[in-house]
């Protein structure tokens, strides 16, 4: 137990690290036991995710598990300092999760599968290392490595769409999806180095990111300074996040990509940038946090209106979802500017939730589309008839994504609710959180509007002759749908066991505040 | 009493069960949702009896000073939003309130629920996802249950949101139909609007109470301490949400649409127990309501505007499911006014009334239904000899909801309209009476029609009207001796019986008072009504074509049900999918084509326009290369100097 | 005595004569050429230097006549291997116009 | 009066070099044409001698040599052994090159073996004659081996444009010298800093050739406006020869300007703080032209071009970003310099192995190589990923030490802008990777896009069918295929631990950073 | 006389250099070099370095004209008169005046040393370059060496290219 935990958090980054470099080894001419061996490896991962996810220690609180390597000395102080807290735990177990679930979907993979398998390990590695790391160089490291496999992931194996008034290429999509990215991280680096400049002035020269918290909180960061640097990290890391106006990459790169890539994608990805906006705006600029909230509040209430808006008359199944994913990071975005222990620790939640139900819609969207080979929800109908189990699961996950009580998604979202309700304790821009919270609610109902439509128009009712040889989902995709279903069933009816975690960190986080 | 906890759980846990094993057990899985909700229905008992026998010594129990009744709690703690301890956090706890007015509802829900179930039996039978349906029944009667007894208003929203999901279920559960899938749709979305409004209405509230908990909040307001601007708001937000549910103008589009679903789910989803929870809604929160004043107003107005509208669209309907869902719209305008009059007791009592009334009408109409596959009522007629049984309950019915002395819905009427008159201005009653004569004629159209009219010669029965099978009878019957003697609850009996005023009353203890010239009135209205029906519809001695044609185009209004549906659709095409093309292309046009692609492609222009300086020419690199040199050396020197 | 100044600006002029040769014309031969009254400016500058020195190091008055030496030297290799390439180029493409010598641009 | 043979001892590895070159030279006289390979060898084995001699005889030295003219300590060390590894990673990476598209093998090794002895004295000179000669023994080198493949026209012109413009720099270098040397009297970088300092013999004739000694090296750098020469002969040399003009001559040259400046300009902190900017500016311009250049290129050696030159403006960034006794960014630059060296060497040894068979060098050409030769495709990837500065690849470490650095000194906004630059230098490399991944192999049948109203087109996974034999290259030689090992090992070392090369190069900085 | 002697050599040097750039006859521009360098060689003697006037004679007015002859001769060919200015001759103007304005700035802006030229005796010339420039010297042959061995690869005659 004293060995597993002090090692835990190197071994759930190296693990699919050493899985990816191991896989370049292996015969390009087995693509099955690239597949063993990445369900192998994912394996293993999920299992230290749920380890570290159950050993975190709800009451203690804090950053637990710690480690730390050197790396580089002073002036630059950079070292391999590792760590969770409450906020990262959920969010570890979730790519844990969803890389498994990832691996598995990948089944349908036959070209240049090893080729895969290396770099959706590789992805798998760089989040965990976002989210397990206590470094703003390492945090952006890994930040730029869970990026950088996408490119080839969706350029390669992804899938060109003409939508006959336009065209939507993999490589477009990639090729977007991989600058936007890397145009955010220009300001998430610049970001970092002013935060490191500034702090030099302050005699501590450093990346550790607990000194600069300490930092921070004990005043030594010059406010102005803090509202100059926020924003590059708000913009930054909100393009990852799918911050309006900077998500359009996330819709057209769900469209080009395969299955299991929009599901890391939707599924952990988007998860970064509000994680970096919470790590490393919220909790090493806190003034400058403070002082842009109500712009983040604003933005994220655009978000959530405008995805599900656009999602509203959007054919492609994966635009729909990949417009909801725009909406429902909107919650994220706005939970997060509540400032509010129950906005940010629903924003967590939520973080968690979407994660589940976006790969659970994206699971699904892939087995229509591998059999189908057409995901115009206009031309698909009474899928019901010939694949019952799928879409029973889309069903579900339609429900989850409106907010339906029973389902994590409603509890995060209400608790994201509650805090912009709330959040004027702290802040004076009470009409600002009130309209967004109100809109918010709005929001969900929109999400209603298009779900059941696309329910009602693509799944229910008689299948065309030409679905008739549609065949229901694998027993691969129904045991990941399933499980998937079951997290979100669990967690929406007892979300104390993610809660307790959560609310622990995020107290200590809006301390500073 | 406590075990109370149990009349949902039972059901929410046949749930799972039936939905993954269904195919495995006995019957498809229905014996074990009806066992569940007959359990539940056992229980209730239990429950009332631990109630009766409850003082506000009793542990848990006290008497809650903003109603004036003695309630109940039981708490499990569900999770913390928030870390536990800090002042902004809040602790949500899976909580029951057990009150009269929870009592009341329970009682009839697990009932009417009950019924229902054993009616499914035979309705249903041979459908091909039997299982599923009464895996539905079982989420629907749980989630109803949870939000009849929940003691948080989150906790309601939760079950609200359930019990909505399962109406969307049920509606849709003929999906293959294109008109039930809209329905379902149609009836998810209309009441989602609404419940923004009540999911708003109660953020609001816990903006200001600081808790979800019912009790604090009504506390708070009794104690006036709350926010006289944020009473009035939240509870006109929670008016919203009661009104989609309870299908209140303008949300009341979807329950006639809703009909296309089986009709025992019409029977009890869309007639006694989840449309009434609008009602339910407001007489929980009666306490801001009534705090505010204004709110109350609005839910007066709402509901005598609804029920108003609701009654001269039933008369013209010639769907036989519908003119009860009109009918039914009608009524619980008739609650919500009887609410906005302050009438809680005559709200709730009728509310109970007309459950049990409703529920036979439709239980009734879905007899008709099974048998004769026919929705329109211009082409029934005589079925009174073929169905006897069926006629007589449906009779029963139809004339308890009109007003016929004696029977369930008469009583129930008149101490609404005695509410009524004693709580608002006096056109109200005026317009009330016009409802409830309105309500009389419907009633006695549909049921002189259906039953005594004459039979239309071009229908040939391929197969013969038969009455109902035991299965389906033994519910309707049941529930018939309810709509007939329902209303005897409400006297002062000899004894320790109060009535159930003395029961479930807010603040005081109200005994039976019955105002006698609005009885009188409304009893010559009924009985007027009856007869017109029948000298119309089944002695024909009457014709009705001198007043349509005279009053064409106003009918038309009506029958085009004053084109609300039309405006709802127009909103939908013209201005909210108009919106949301154009934010698609707004999106892919200008965000993605101009501000995105846009910068990328006037870099690599702006490349393309640079490369161009390397001309290949040796002497312009050379030149480039002078004119640098100068400019670098006299920029060295007058830096320094 | 002839300032050193003078000196200076004869270089300097004549640099800028080479400059003027190397920018403005068209054969590679005189472009080659031209260099070497570049170099040649280089020289004049050091050796006037040299000559004018005051002392500041133990051999700094030579110094400068040293650099002059490798200059000539690096500009005799500099103009041999220059012709010789100008040669190759001549072989190959039957022109030694600089304005047609751009294959590769952009 | 120190006389030749002073401290020679010192300079034995340089006499070695020599005595390497000239044996090779003559060795070539006495095989036969089919053993040429021998030459490789002898000159790989010797290099990797003389770099272990080095290690062993310099390791601590710190002494000055010829009053002034050379230095012999850390940073020369540092910078000879990159050197002479670097020549070593060349030599292995031409071998198949040369003896299939180039005559002449031993000259070619020969005078590629005196180019490093010249790239050794850059690095050790410590008066600009020195500094100067020792770059024109670099700089002929070059002209020679970019004129290499005479029958080729491109090559020809490479040559010839190469030897105009560096002629016509070395002109202006040398005026720039003859200026500080007539305001001075001497051109020791020391006398440059001691009269920067006093202000003796300092004036505008110090300043102006002061100047024009950065104009030439801005010319062996290839900063703009002085880089135009440097697409034009990239493209016209032959591959090895373009992988070590980017390499080798650049970090040489750099390693001649970072000693200039740090001995002889930076100490004098009031005269410097008002150059910075001037040298800041210079460093934007270059990377913001070379890398916007960039995005227009089809041919890869041009690509490349522009994109070295887009490197050049990060690491001038460093130069201008050069305080007395800060390390930091003088570490940088090495850093970086040694990180860029990996990367390009992987870059383009997986260029020649390709152009090795293929013989085509547009970016377009590589069209599915991935399905071709995978190994080749996955190091060219590897390649350029690090070059954008992609983690995990050394490009991200020492980027981001370097901008840091920058950062740190005050120049936040250049770094910004190298980060900005760095991100526009994505999207071409992003291109090639395109080419290689996404783009379908010559003869391989088209992919078509999955239109919504058309057909159900085949699975989405049955494309990019094997490749037919035609298109098909057979992996690279076993040396190529070392260089490539060696390479990637080193690029993902320096991505994930570069701390034991820091420290390394911690000792070369303080060497020409005195009180750092 | 010194000023009279520098300033017919300047003349002189200056004269032949706008010739070298002005002709269009490659082979007068060859002469007007030979001419040129002579004129600098008498500078170098009114600076009092022999040595170097020795050299510049020696080197330049013998090795590199006669190196230029041969190329021009074998080069040769009917389009060398046509060959004069490129395009950009405006600009070179403006370029190289703006180079001079900086240099001649530069060289005014500070007051003439008042010494007499001097110069060092012939074997102290060549001791330091034995001794204190042996490094450099040394490197300088390898460059001669480079050059060489490079124009002989380059300009030889092809036929045994691979």
């Amino acid at each position: 137990m004293q060995a597993l935990d002090q090692a835990a958090l190197f071994l759930i980054v190296l693990a699919p690290l050493a899985g990816s470099l191991l896989a370049m080894f292996m015969s390009r001419d087995r693509p099955k036991d690239a597949w063993y061996f990445a369900i192998l490896v994912a394996a293993v991962t999920l299992a230290l995710s749920i380890y570290i996810f159950v050993r975190y220690d709800y009451t203690a609180g804090g950053y637990q598990l710690s480690r730390s390597f050197g790396w580089l000395g002073a002036p630059l102080d950079i070292n391999l300092s590792l760590g969770v807290d409450g906020i990262s735990a959920p969010l570890v177990l979730l790519n844990g999760i969803i890389l498994m679930g990832g691996v598995l979907i990948a089944q349908t993979i036959k070209h240049r599968t090893r080729d895969f398998f290396v770099l959706l390990l590789a992805l798998g590695a760089g989040v965990f290392g976002v989210f397990i790391v206590r470094d703003l160089f390492f945090l952006f490291f890994f930040y730029e490595l869970a990026v950088l496999p996408m490119y080839l992931l969706i350029g390669v194996w992804g899938s060109s769409t003409d939508f006959g008034t336009f065209l939507r290429t993999k490589e477009y999509g990639a090729m977007k999806l991989m600058l936007y990215l890397v145009a955010g991280s220009v300001l998430i680096w610049i970001g970092i180095l002013a935060l490191y400049l500034e702090a030099g002035q302050q005699g501590v020269s450093t990346f550790d990111m607990a000194k600069l918290s300490d930092l921070a909180r004990d005043g030594g960061l010059d406010p102005t300074v803090q509202r100059w640097i926020f924003p590059l990290f708000m913009i930054g890391f909100g393009v990852l996040a799918g911050l309006w106006p900077f998500h359009t990459w996330s819709p057209d790169g769900h469209v080009a990509a395969p299955t299991s890539v929009s599901m890391l994608h939707a599924g952990v990805l988007m998860k970064l940038g509000a994680y970096g906006i919470i790590r490393v705006g919220m909790d090493l600029t806190p003034a400058g946090a403070e002082f842009w909230m109500p712009v983040l509040i604003g933005l994220g209430t655009v978000n959530v209106l405008y995805g599900a808006i656009s999602a509203m008359s959007q054919g492609d199944l994966k635009y729909v979802i990949g417009y909801s994913s725009v909406s429902h990071m909107g919650y994220v975005l706005m939970g997060i500017a509540t400032l509010h222990p129950i906005g940010v620790a629903g924003a967590v939640l939520q973080m968690f939730s979407h994660g589940i139900m976006t790969a659970l819609f994206f699971v699904l969207v892939g087995a229509i589309y591998d059999r189908a080979h057409i995901r115009d929800s206009h031309i698909l109908n009474g899928l019901f008839k010939r694949m019952g189990v799928v879409s029973f699961c889309f069903a579900i996950a339609g429900l989850a994504s409106l907010g339906l009580p029973g389902f994590s998604g409603f509890i995060a979202e209400f608790m994201v609710f509650t805090g912009a309700f709330q959040s004027d304790v702290r802040l004076g821009f009470v009409p600002m959180a009130l309209l967004a919270g109100g809109l918010g609610v709005v929001g969900a109902a929109i999400t209603a509007v298009y779900i059941l439509r696309l329910l009602a128009r693509t799944f229910f009712g008689e299948a065309d002759r030409q679905w008739a040889h549609l065949t229901d989902a694998s027993p691969v995709e129904k045991g990941v749908a399933g499980a998937f279903v079951l997290i979100l069933v669990v967690v929406g009816v007892w979300p104390e066991p993610f809660l307790r975690v959560i609310n622990v960190s995020v107290a200590t986080l809006l301390e500073a505040f | 009493m406590e075990l109370a906890w149990l009349i949902p759980v039972l059901s929410f846990i046949a749930f799972p069960i039936i939905v993954f094993w269904g195919k495995r057990l006995p019957g498809g899985g229905a014996p074990l949702a009806i066992g569940a909700i007959a359990a539940g229905f056992a229980l209730f008992w239990v429950a009332l009896l631990g109630f009766l026998a409850a003082t506000p010594d009793t542990e848990h129990c006290l008497t809650d000073a903003a109603t004036g009744t003695l309630a109940c709690n039981f708490q499990r703690a569900w999770f913390n939003a928030g870390l536990p301890g800090l002042p902004d956090s809040v602790a949500l706890s899976w909580g029951m309130t057990i009150d009269p007015l929870a009592l009341a509802m329970l009682g009839m829900v697990t009932l009417v629920a009950l019924m229902v179930q054993i009616y499914s039996l035979g309705y249903m039978k041979g459908d091909p996802h039997f299982g599923w349906y009464y895996a539905c029944h079982a989420l629907f009667a749980a989630a109803m249950l949870t939000l009849v007894l929940a003691d948080s208003f989150l906790l309601l929203y939760v079950a609200w949101e359930l019990v909505g999901a399962c109406s969307y279920l049920l509606i849709g559960f003929w999906h293959e139909r294109p008109a039930a899938r809209e329905a379902a749709k149609k009836a998810f979305i209309v009441t989602r609007l609404g419940d923004v409004g009540l999911l708003l209405g109660i953020l609001l509230l816990w903006r200001e109470v600081g808790s979800f908990s019912m009790t604090a909040a009504f506390e708070l307001a009794h104690s006036g301490e709350m926010s006289h601007g944020v009473a009035t708001a939240s509870s006109l937000l929670m008016l919203l949400g009661a009104m989609g549910k309870s299908a209140q103008f303008p949300f009341h589009v979807w329950l006639p649409d809703a009909m296309e679903g089986p009709t025992p789910v019409s029977a009890l989803i869309h007639a006694a127990t989840m449309v009434a929870a609008g009602v339910y809604l407001v007489a929980r929160a009666f306490p801001i309501f009534q705090y505010s004043g204004d709110a109350l107003m609005a839910v007066a107005i709402v509901g005598l505007v609804t029920a108003l509208m609701a009654s001269t669209i039933a008369l013209t309907s010639t769907d036989l499911k519908r003119i009860l869902a009109y009918s039914t719209i009608s009524h619980l305008g008739l609650m919500m006014l009887s609410l906005g009059a302050g009438g809680y007791t005559a709200a709730l009592f009728h509310l109970l009334a007309h459950g049990f009334s409703k529920a036979l009408l439709f239980l009734g109409a879905g007899s008709v239904l099974h048998s004769t596959e026919q929705q329109d009522i211009r082409h029934m007629g005589g079925l009174r000899k073929a169905m006897p049984l069926t006629a007589l309950l449906f009779s029963l019915g139809a004339m308890s909801l009109g007003g016929i002395p004696i029977l369930a819905g008469f009583w129930s009427k008149d101490e609404v309209l005695s509410a009524v008159s004693h709580g608002l201005h006096p056109v109200f009653i005026v317009l009330a009476l016009v409802t409830a004569l309105l309500s009389a004629l419907y009633m006695a159209r549909a049921m002189f029609v259906v039953f005594f009219g004459p039979s239309p010669e071009s229908e040939h029965h391929d197969h013969p009207v038969h009455d109902a099978p035991l299965a389906m009878a033994a519910p309707m019957v049941l529930l018939g001796v309810l709509a007939a003697g329902f209303g005897l609850i409400s006297f002062n009996w000899p004894g320790s019986f109060g009535g159930i005023g003395s029961f479930l009353f807010y603040h005081e203890p109200e005994g039976f008072h019955f105002t006698w010239w609005l009885g009188i009135l409304s009893t010559i209205l009924a009985v007027a009504a009856f007869a017109f029906g029948y000298l119309v519809y089944v002695r024909k001695s009457l014709s009705l074509e001198g007043f349509r044609r005279s009053f064409a185009p106003a009918i038309r209004v009506v029958e085009r049900k004053y084109y609300v549906d039309e405006l709802y659709q127009w909103v939908v095409d013209r201005v909210v999918m108009v919106f949301s093309r154009f934010i698609a292309l707004f999106d892919r046009a200008v965000v993605n084509d101009v501000l995105v692609n846009g910068p990328a492609n006037s870099a690599r222009r702006l490349g393309v326009a640079m490369r161009l300086h390397v001309t290949g020419h040796v002497y312009s690199y050379a030149l480039v290369m002078a004119l640098g040199a100068a400019a670098l050396a006299i920029l060295w020197w007058w830096r320094v100097a | 005595m002839v300032p050193l100044t003078y000196f200076q600006l004869l270089s300097a002029a004549l640099f800028a004569i080479g400059l003027y040769g190397v920018l403005a014309r068209r054969s590679a031969v005189l472009i080659v050429l031209s260099i070497e009254l570049m170099l040649n400016a280089v020289n004049i500058n050091l050796i006037a230097a040299a000559s004018h020195m005051d002392g500041v190091g133990r051999f700094s008055n030579f110094d400068g006549q040293i650099i002059a030496i490798f200059v000539i030297t690096i500009a005799a290799a500099e103009v041999g291997l220059a012709l010789a390439i100008i040669l190759r180029m001549y072989r190959n493409r039957a022109t030694v116009d600089v304005d047609e010598i751009n294959l590769m641009k952009w | 009066m120190p006389g030749l043979t002073e401290n020679l001892l010192l300079l034995t590895p340089e006499f070695a070099l020599t005595g390497l070159a000239l044996l090779v030279l003559a060795v070539d006289l006495f095989l036969p044409e089919s053993r040429k390979g021998w030459l490789a060898l002898i000159s790989i084995v010797g290099l990797l001698g003389l770099a272990v001699l080095s290690v062993v005889m310099l390791q601590g030295r710190e002494e000055t040599l010829y009053g002034g003219l050379l230095a012999v300590d850390r940073f020369a060390l540092v910078f000879k052994v990159f050197f002479l590894g670097l020549g070593v990673l060349i030599i292995l990476s031409s071998v198949d090159f040369v003896r299939k598209h180039l005559s002449h093998p031993g000259e070619f090794y020969g005078i590629l073996l005196l180019s490093i002895l010249g790239m050794n004295f850059m690095a050790q000179a410590r008066e600009l004659l020195t500094a100067y000669i020792a770059l024109e023994l670099l700089s002929f080198s070059l002209y020679v081996l970019t004129a290499y493949a005479r029958s080729n026209p491109k090559s020809n012109e490479a040559g010839l444009k190469y030897i105009i413009i560096g002629a016509f720099s070395s002109a202006l270098l040398l005026y720039g010298l003859s200026m500080v040397y007539s305001s001075l009297g001497t051109t020791s970088f020391a006398a440059i800093r001691d009269a920067l300092a006093s202000g003796a013999g300092a004036g505008p004739t110090l300043w102006v050739g002061l100047a024009l000694l950065i104009v030439g090296l801005g010319f062996k750098l290839a900063a703009v406006p002085f880089h135009m020469w440097a697409p034009d002969v990239y493209e016209g040399a032959s591959l090895p020869v373009t992988a070590y003009l980017a390499i080798g001559s650049k970090a040489a040259a750099f390693a001649l300007v970072l000693r200039l400046f740090a001995e002889g300009i930076v100490p004098v902190v009031d005269i410097w703080s008002r150059w910075q900017i001037i040298v800041a500016v210079m460093a934007a311009v270059t990377m913001l032209v070379g890398n916007l250049v960039a995005l227009a290129q089809r041919n890869l050696k041009r690509l490349m071009a522009y994109s070295s030159i887009g490197h050049v403006g990060f690491l001038l960034a460093g130069i201008a970003a050069l305080g007395p006794g800060d390390t930091l960014v003088a570490n940088g630059i090495i850093l970086y310099l040694v990180g860029y060296a990996v990367t390009s060497i992987v870059v383009f040894a997986a260029l020649i192995a390709f152009f090795n068979h293929t013989g085509q060098e547009e970016i377009a050409d590589l069209a599915g190589l991935a399905d071709r030769q995978p190994f080749l495709a996955a190091a060219l990837a590897i390649g350029m990923f690090s070059l954008s500065g992609l983690p995990i690849f050394a490009g991200f470490t020492i980027k981001f030490y370097l901008f840091t650095a920058v950062a740190r000194a005050g120049f936040l906004w250049l770094a910004a802008l190298a980060v900005f630059a760095s991100f526009i230098s994505l999207y071409y490399y992003l291109q090639v990777i395109r080419q290689m991944y996404i783009q379908p192999a010559p003869g391989a049948p088209p992919e078509q896009s999955h239109g919504h109203a058309a057909e159900p087109p085949p699975d989405s996974n049955a494309h990019g069918a094997a490749p037919d034999a035609a298109s098909a290259i057979p992996s690279p030689g076993w040396r190529l295929a070392l260089v490539l090992g060696l390479g990637l090992a080193g690029v993902f070392w320096l991505g994930v631990y570069p701390a034991p090369l820091v420290a390394i190069i911690e000792g070369a900085s303080r060497a020409i950073l005195p009180g750092g | 006389m010194s000023w009279l002697l520098f300033g017919l050599l300047a003349v002189l040097t200056l004269g032949g250099g706008l010739g070298v750039v002005a002709t269009r006859n490659v082979v007068h521009a060859a002469l007007f070099l030979l001419l040129s360098l002579t004129a600098v060689a008498g500078v170098y003697l009114v600076l009092f370095a022999e040595f170097l006037a020795l050299v510049q004679i020696l080197i330049y007015g013998g090795a590199i004209v006669i190196v230029v002859l041969f190329a021009v001769m074998l080069t040769r060919s009917s389009d060398y008169p046509r060959i004069s200015d490129n395009r950009q001759w405006p600009l070179a103007v403006v370029a190289a005046l703006g180079v001079l304005g900086v240099l001649a700035a530069a060289f005014m802006s500070r007051p003439s040393p008042v010494t007499r030229p001097q110069s060092p005796v012939f074997d102290e010339l060549a001791s330091s370059l034995f001794t204190r420039w042996a490094v450099p010297f040394e490197v300088a042959s390898l460059v001669l060496l480079v050059a060489l061995i490079g124009a002989i690869i380059i300009a030889r005659a092809s036929g045994n290219e691979r």
